[in-house]
């Protein structure tokens, strides 16, 4: 495929590289220890791009919700109705969520797995879930709409759950590489990797120099 | 020596792309991911399982509902490990660089504009993030960014104002409180189901305790696992922001 | 309640950890009973779990009820049960130790070391119980962010030694998050066992795209278990860390790493991928570097900590090396070689712990006839020591005997070499401690003296240490004896997965 | 032949390894207990060991298996009349030397004698275990214990030298042992599918190897593995040893790792290769050659060392390739030569060594020029010192006679003249360089004379200890039957 189709189609991978490489080269090579939090952070955050560019569509929406009409298609005047259903009925359906000990558990896999074999074969498990989910005692004014949903019309929810969570981890471990860098400031006087390694190096007797408390626990020994 | 480095980063980017031609084109529904089993049955199931319009709320909290107790115990455990680098042993480290501060903060400047216009702001932020936390169920929102709005504010307050006086009012052992309750609430909830017969984190059992039907449990379970996220996301954020600007050397806590 | 054991011993050290942080902002002294109680409970439930996993085959736990790979799930096969009873023992004994360490050094911080410690410890049990591929970069997360604290509480250097760490830490575990990312690119699901499954049927293994996911996960692993050309962070960050959090992580960490880089190796890959993708003819001889580098190093230093870590390195070696000689006698060897070499880490770190407590030794010079100042630590030393040389009755020798016999049973005759090369490089660093340490420095004062034998002499090391070091170096002894059981299982489950049939 | 189930093996070995509690429990302060509780536990090991001579001079063979190591391999014990032979020289000649280091030691003041005995004890038990060895992978667990056990033993002194001669006999020892041995073993082990190492009747590697190239490497790298038996690349571990005091150069030499070296090849030619197989093969030549060689090239060093220790530690070396030429001619009477030659050999060297340290005890003299005319003023200890050199030149009146006088039959019995001449001309040189010691020692007049010449004999205990071994060569050429009958029994049993 020509140059052109790459370049476009797949723009946002070409952009997830770039931000891959300043990322790492500034890790690297960078002097100053801000300037290494914020190659990392560059890093991270060419990873969540290649996931979340990973989940979108064309025409599907970019926060995957289910839109209101197709929620619920009638007005939505009875709310109480559903509270005298009688919520104990059939409950049993969910075959995934009955007090399955291991060995069901273990035997609802197989079968699970074995559905895997075949792709038709596979199509009819699911079709159980929804008709699992037809049985499950809900209030009739939600039909399920499992089967009216076009798959294409959402994104792909999971690479965003995964990058929230990896979103997170980074402001965390941001957090803590920025309080050691303070640390760091204090003890040694710079933030500068090659001052910090002249220092170190010129320490008394190369950093076996106790810290305060312990000095004063080896006097008491 | 940063001929090596450019060397490695080169390298590593031609290993992307030479990975990149067998992608799928970008935005294509008919991409491995999206085509998937996996997100064609979260799409399709989710309301008719979970109640939850959005879908990626529930998938968080219900379906990798374990991934998300785990997040949070990062942020916790970012701010024990801040707590423990900044915190109260290292005022005592004598032989150091760079000796402790004097005056801790500089003085912010006085300016009686910005102080006003923050106090009217603060509650309208605070409101806001509460609507973000409780609404995540139908649009864009949730435990961490309600959190992470609700630190937000509290941080504007400092800036706007004497950072010591508003760090006398939640000191640094109320937040690490504040956290505890939101890890307590999520693992707690998720241990309850133990006892109901369920998996770890299995909300379906926890419809026992209400006179609902199961899908309503995993709704409401799922906003009380929220506000557990946002309990330990707002009070770790402003642990964080306050170790940091002051260098551990702040806190006026009786115990340090 | 046996039914949730997979989650007791998960959750027991993470509430532990919680109760601790609460209780503890009171009365520090309560921070250490809670910690060692809720680590003696989680290896109870560990055990109970090996059993179960040892008699029923491997035990599947799904997360919040949810089916395959919609919901995250425990699948615990005797390799990762055998794991989670190897982080409680590892875990359960160095906070026995730590009571005297932690109160002498960094007392008053006791409340927050407590907590890091036990969700370092849940961090790493997770990592070995899950199957799910994103779910492991979280809880390599939380391992790691508990692994920095847990080392900058150390001596001035440690600070920038875990900032290094961290650096590189996330950088490794970034790039695994990206591996994951390519494979679900392409197969769609983060589930291990599902992910070799759709990868076999669509014939996935040869294009680029898993390709560069195993170069991506693969360099990931390297960097966290400190694999040779990446091993920068590890002498530093174990060098000048509390000695604790050192015994701690030098036998969890790197060895759990290896365990995630098996598992991904014959659970997601297959042992046929494995071989096929070419990679097993380059990475033994990287893994010979590695034995080689990190044996001269540390028969070149004379701090006995940073010695330690250098010889940490070159383990490090042995395990990659046969791993990727992608035969199922080579991974079992492998296998056993982490759990045997977990112990001899925990033992040296421990012994030298209790030696600079007492007697502030630090490097070998110090350690003048510290036979007899301190007998039976130094029976414990000698024991882990004669084990890393390979002296029979050891679990050292043990593993050295399956992984030569792998390496013959490959043909690989240079990592042979290279092990023998590296068990004599052992033998010359311990004997050179036990000459100066049995010996002493100077020569007897000629012939006719009868030397002095007065109690002042003997001053052993604090009762909670002492303890985890005779039971390390007793187990040692012991699994070494009666490795037959262990062996058994791993390589019924090694042959078990590799085997085919996708175990579920 | 039927096996037995007995811990009568075990229990030998244990008593050594018990005895070491009460030696460091006495310690320092009750020295006479501790070295009665060694002499004890002596004589309580060669009555266990004597209790099992009649069992298997009945033919019956002892086993006792530990547990199960590697798939397909015990710890296990299987005492057969080689094994016996070993271990009766072993035990009967600690007692001995433990009654000399008692004389020796307190002579001299020695320091760190508790730490001494224990080790001692250790290294016992470790030889026996070899002895009693069932299997290749018990043999090779208790050959480096041996090696561990008798480190501390060497470098006694603590001095320069005492430490440079345990590094180098760590080394040479260590080295061989996990360079060559073990890899050699897991080969063995792998190739013939995982069955058992144990030591058959006509050996199991001819099971899967048929080309004698990969046989004669694999001998090879067994031979030169146990190092301990001092061929001639890997010997130069002996004389550097000989920094130990002179009990622990006793053991060395005589009792415990020269003869469990040459043990541990006797073991591989006939248990793991099987003297057919290597008859068929015929590539016991390349071993008798390299055996010759050390042999000869040991006996001409001899000549010229000053030294009387290093002067025996070069002559232990030629008088082990002279069991190794033995047993590499793979006819019944070499292998019996080869078998008794352990037992000659070890009586007759051990009465030079104390000789040797009753010389230094008493005068402190180490240098053999400086021993002119010491015969007068110590005559039991140079008379000992004659018989013990007749034994080892192979003279008779002494027991080295009968099993030099096997071994060159053996020569005969296969038309190896080369071999024959290497005899001949070694037992020349053995006389060469031990007649002009004892001539000087008698007929001469020191220039000197400083000594008058009243009779100053070394420590009463060690003066008994040598005329006992002295004593026992003498009894050896007398009646040797009991011997012989053991090795010609084993002989014919390996060879049929």
């Amino acid at each position: 495929m020509d140059l052109q189709t790459l370049l476009v189609s797949k723009l946002n991978y070409w952009i997830f590289v770039i931000l891959m490489i300043v990322g790492i080269w500034a890790i690297m090579s960078k002097n100053n220890l801000i300037k290494k939090i914020m190659g990392l952070a560059i890093f991270q955050a060419a990873v969540i791009l290649f996931y979340v560019s990973l989940a979108s569509k064309e025409h599907g929406t970019d926060i995957p919700i289910y839109p209101h009409d197709l929620i619920h298609p009638e007005h939505h005047g009875e709310v109480d109705h559903h509270v005298e259903e009688d919520s104990a009925k059939a409950h049993g359906a969910y075959e995934k969520h009955e007090t399955a000990h291991h060995e069901e558990e273990h035997v609802k896999h197989s079968d699970d797995h074995d559905a895997h074999a075949e792709k038709d074969a596979h199509h009819d498990t699911h079709g159980d879930h929804q008709e699992a989910a037809h049985g499950v005692a809900h209030h009739d004014a939600h039909a399920p709409i499992a089967d009216s949903i076009n798959a294409d019309d959402f994104n792909n929810p999971l690479p965003h759950v995964l990058m929230l969570t990896a979103i997170v981890v980074g402001v965390a471990t941001l957090g803590v590489g920025l309080s050691l860098i303070q640390r760091v400031y204090r003890i040694y006087g710079s933030i500068e990797e090659n001052e910090i390694l002249e220092a170190i190096q010129n320490a008394s007797d190369d950093g076996l120099t106790l810290q305060p408390e312990e000095e004063a626990a080896a006097q008491q020994e | 020596m940063k001929v090596f480095q450019t060397i490695i980063a080169v390298v590593l980017g031609a290993l992307l792309i030479y990975a990149e031609a067998d992608f799928p084109a970008w935005a294509s529904s008919k991409s491995p991911a999206n085509a998937g089993e996996l997100s064609q049955y979260y799409i399709k199931n989710i309301y008719d399982e979970t109640l939850v319009p959005n879908m990626v709320t529930a998938v968080l909290a219900d379906y990798r509902g374990y991934d998300t107790l785990f997040e949070t115990v990062v942020v916790f455990t970012a701010g024990l490990a801040i707590f423990a680098i900044l915190g109260t042993g290292v005022m005592r480290e004598k032989k150091t660089a760079v000796p402790a501060p004097k005056r801790i903060y500089s003085e912010p400047p006085f300016d009686l504009i910005v102080r006003i216009s923050t106090r009217m702001l603060v509650p309208v932020i605070q409101l806001f993030a509460l609507y973000v936390l409780a609404h995540g169920h139908h649009s864009p929102g949730g435990g961490f960014q309600g959190g992470v709005i609700l630190a937000a504010s509290f941080i504007m307050l400092e800036l706007s104002s004497d950072l010591r006086a508003e760090a006398a009012k939640l000191t640094h052992r109320m937040s690490i409180w504040l956290g505890i309750i939101g890890i307590v609430i999520y693992a707690g909830w998720g241990t309850l189901s133990l006892f109901f017969g369920g998996h770890f984190l299995d909300y379906d059992m926890l419809q026992a305790l209400f006179p609902l039907d199961p899908l309503m449990a995993r709704s409401h379970s799922m906003l009380i696992v929220e506000v557990g996220v946002a309990f330990t996301v707002s009070s770790i954020m402003l642990l964080i922001f306050r170790q940091l600007v002051s260098g551990g050397y702040s806190i006026p806590d009786k115990q340090a | 309640m046996l039914q949730h054991a997979p989650v007791i011993h998960l959750l027991a050290p993470f509430y532990a950890a919680i109760i601790i942080c609460i209780a503890g902002m009171w009365r520090k002294e309560t921070a250490y009973p809670i910690a060692v109680t809720a680590l003696s409970l989680s290896l109870l439930s560990a055990v109970a779990t090996l059993i179960k996993v040892g008699i029923a085959g491997p035990v599947i736990y799904a997360m919040g009820g949810w089916s395959a790979p919609f919901g995250i799930h425990f699948h615990i096969d005797a390799l990762s049960a055998l794991m989670a009873v190897l982080i409680q023992v590892v875990a359960l004994l160095t906070a026995i130790h730590s009571r005297h360490p932690i109160h002498s050094s960094i007392g008053e911080k006791s409340y927050l070391y407590y907590p890091l410690f036990l969700l370092f410890v849940t961090g790493v049990t997770g990592i070995c119980q899950t199957a799910d591929a994103f779910n492991l970069y979280v809880l390599i997360e939380v391992s790691a962010l508990t692994s920095y604290a847990l080392i900058a509480m150390g001596e001035k250097r440690s600070v920038h030694a875990s900032f290094n760490y961290l650096l590189v830490g996330s950088l490794g575990a970034t790039l695994y998050l990206l591996g994951v990312g390519y494979l679900y690119l392409k197969t769609g699901t983060l589930n291990m066992q599902d992910l070799n499954f759709i990868m076999t049927t669509r014939e996935l293994f040869s294009t680029p795209t898993i390709q560069v996911a195993l170069i991506l996960l693969m360099v990931g692993l390297w960097i966290k278990m400190a694999q040779f050309p990446f091993h920068g962070w590890l002498p530093n960050a174990y060098t000048w860390a509390p000695s604790p959090s050192a015994a701690l992580m030098g036998p969890l960490m790197t060895k759990v790493m290896v365990y995630v880089m098996i598992r991904f190796m014959i659970s997601v890959y297959g042992l046929d991928a494995i071989v096929d993708s070419m990679w097993t003819t380059w990475v033994p001889y990287l893994a010979i570097a590695g034995i080689v580098y990190g044996s001269l190093m540390a028969l070149s230093q004379h701090y006995l900590r940073r010695m330690v870590t250098y010889i940490i390195v070159a383990e490090i070696g042995y395990m990659v090396g046969a791993a990727w000689l992608a035969t199922e006698l080579s991974i079992t060897a492998a296998f056993y070689h982490v759990i045997s070499d977990a112990l001899m880490t925990l033992a040296l770190f421990l012994c030298i712990a209790a030696m600079r407590v007492r007697h502030d030794i630090r490097s070998i010079h110090d350690m003048e006839n510290i036979f007899k100042k301190m007998p039976i630590t130094m029976v414990a030393f000698s024991i882990v020591a004669l084990s890393l040389v390979g002296i029979p009755p050891t679990s050292g020798f043990i593993s050295k005997w399956y992984l030569i016999s792998a390496g013959i049973d490959a043909g690989h005759w240079p990592y042979i070499i290279a092990l023998l090369l590296a068990s004599f490089a052992n033998a010359v660093i311990f004997f050179r401690i036990f000459e100066i340490g049995v010996f002493g420095k100077k020569p007897a004062e000629g012939h006719h003296h009868e030397e002095s034998h007065d109690k002042k002499y003997l001053s052993e090391a604090p009762f909670s240490m002492l303890i985890p070091c005779l039971v390390i170096s007793a187990s040692i002894i012991l699994l070494g004896i009666f490795n037959q059981p262990f062996i058994e299982m791993i390589s019924t489950t090694i042959s078990s997965i590799s085997g085919g049939e996708v175990l579920q | 032949m039927e096996n037995m189930q007995s811990n009568l093996p075990l229990i030998a070995c244990l008593i050594s390894l018990g005895a070491v509690l009460p030696i460091c429990l006495f310690g320092e302060k009750r020295r006479n207990l501790r070295e009665a509780s060694t002499i004890l536990a002596g004589i309580l090991k060669l009555s266990v060991v004597c209790m099992m001579v009649p069992l298997i001079a009945g033919g019956k063979v002892l086993n006792f298996t530990f547990i199960e190591i590697v798939p397909g391999i015990e710890l296990a014990f299987k005492v057969d009349r080689f094994g016996i032979i070993f271990a009766l020289v072993a035990s009967s000649l600690w007692i001995v030397t433990s009654i000399y280091s008692i004389g020796y030691m307190r002579g001299l003041h020695e320091h760190a004698q508790t730490r001494f005995y224990a080790f001692f004890a250790v290294a016992l038990s470790t030889t026996l275990g070899v002895a009693f060895a069932g299997n290749l992978l018990t043999l090779y667990v208790f050959y480096e214990l041996l090696s561990m056990s008798t480190w501390p033993l060497v470098t006694h002194h603590q001095d320069k030298e005492a430490r440079e001669g345990g590094r180098k006999y760590l080394t040479y020892l260590l080295g061989t042992s996990v360079g060559f041995l073990l890899p050699a073993m897991i080969f063995c082990y792998l190739k013939s599918g995982g069955n058992s190492l144990d030591f058959s009747q006509n050996g199991f590697v001819s099971s899967f190897v048929n080309e004698p190239t990969v046989a004669i490497v694999l001998l090879l790298l067994f031979v030169f593995g146990f190092a301990k038996a001092g061929l001639m690349p890997f010997h130069s571990w002996l004389p550097g040893a000989m920094v130990a005091p002179t009990p622990v150069s006793a053991l060395l030499h005589a009792v415990a790792v020269v003869k469990v070296g040459v043990f541990c090849i006797i073991r591989v030619f006939t248990g793991v290769f099987g003297i057919e197989f290597l008859q068929e093969l015929d590539i016991g030549q390349i071993v008798s050659y390299i055996a010759a060689f050390t042999v000869v090239v040991s006996s001409l060093i001899a000549l010229s060392q000053d030294n009387l220790k290093r002067r025996l530690a070069f002559s232990t070396i030629g008088q082990l390739s002279y069991i190794i030429l033995g047993i590499s001619l793979l006819n019944v009477y070499g292998i019996t030569g080869s078998m008794t030659h352990i037992a000659m050999h070890a009586f007759g060297k051990i009465t030079l060594f104390f000789c040797a340290g009753a010389i230094f005890e008493a005068t402190g003299k180490k240098y053999i020029s400086e021993m002119v005319g010491i015969g007068k003023r110590m005559p039991i200890t140079m008379i000992a010192f004659f018989i013990g050199a007749m034994s080892v030149i192979g003279l008779p009146f002494a027991g080295g006679f009968w099993s030099k006088f096997y071994l060159v039959w053996g020569t005969i019995a296969n038309e190896q003249p080369v071999l024959l001449i290497t005899f001949l001309a070694s037992s020349l040189l053995n006389g060469a360089y031990f007649f002009p010691i004892v001539f000087k020692a008698f007929f001469c007049k020191p220039e000197e004379s400083l000594f008058e010449d009243k009779i100053e004999e070394a420590h009463p205990a060690a003066v008994i200890a040598l005329s006992i071994t002295a004593i026992g060569t003498v009894m050896l050429f007398i009646f040797p039957n009991p011997l012989f009958d053991l090795a010609k029994a084993a002989a014919t049993q390996f060879l049929s």
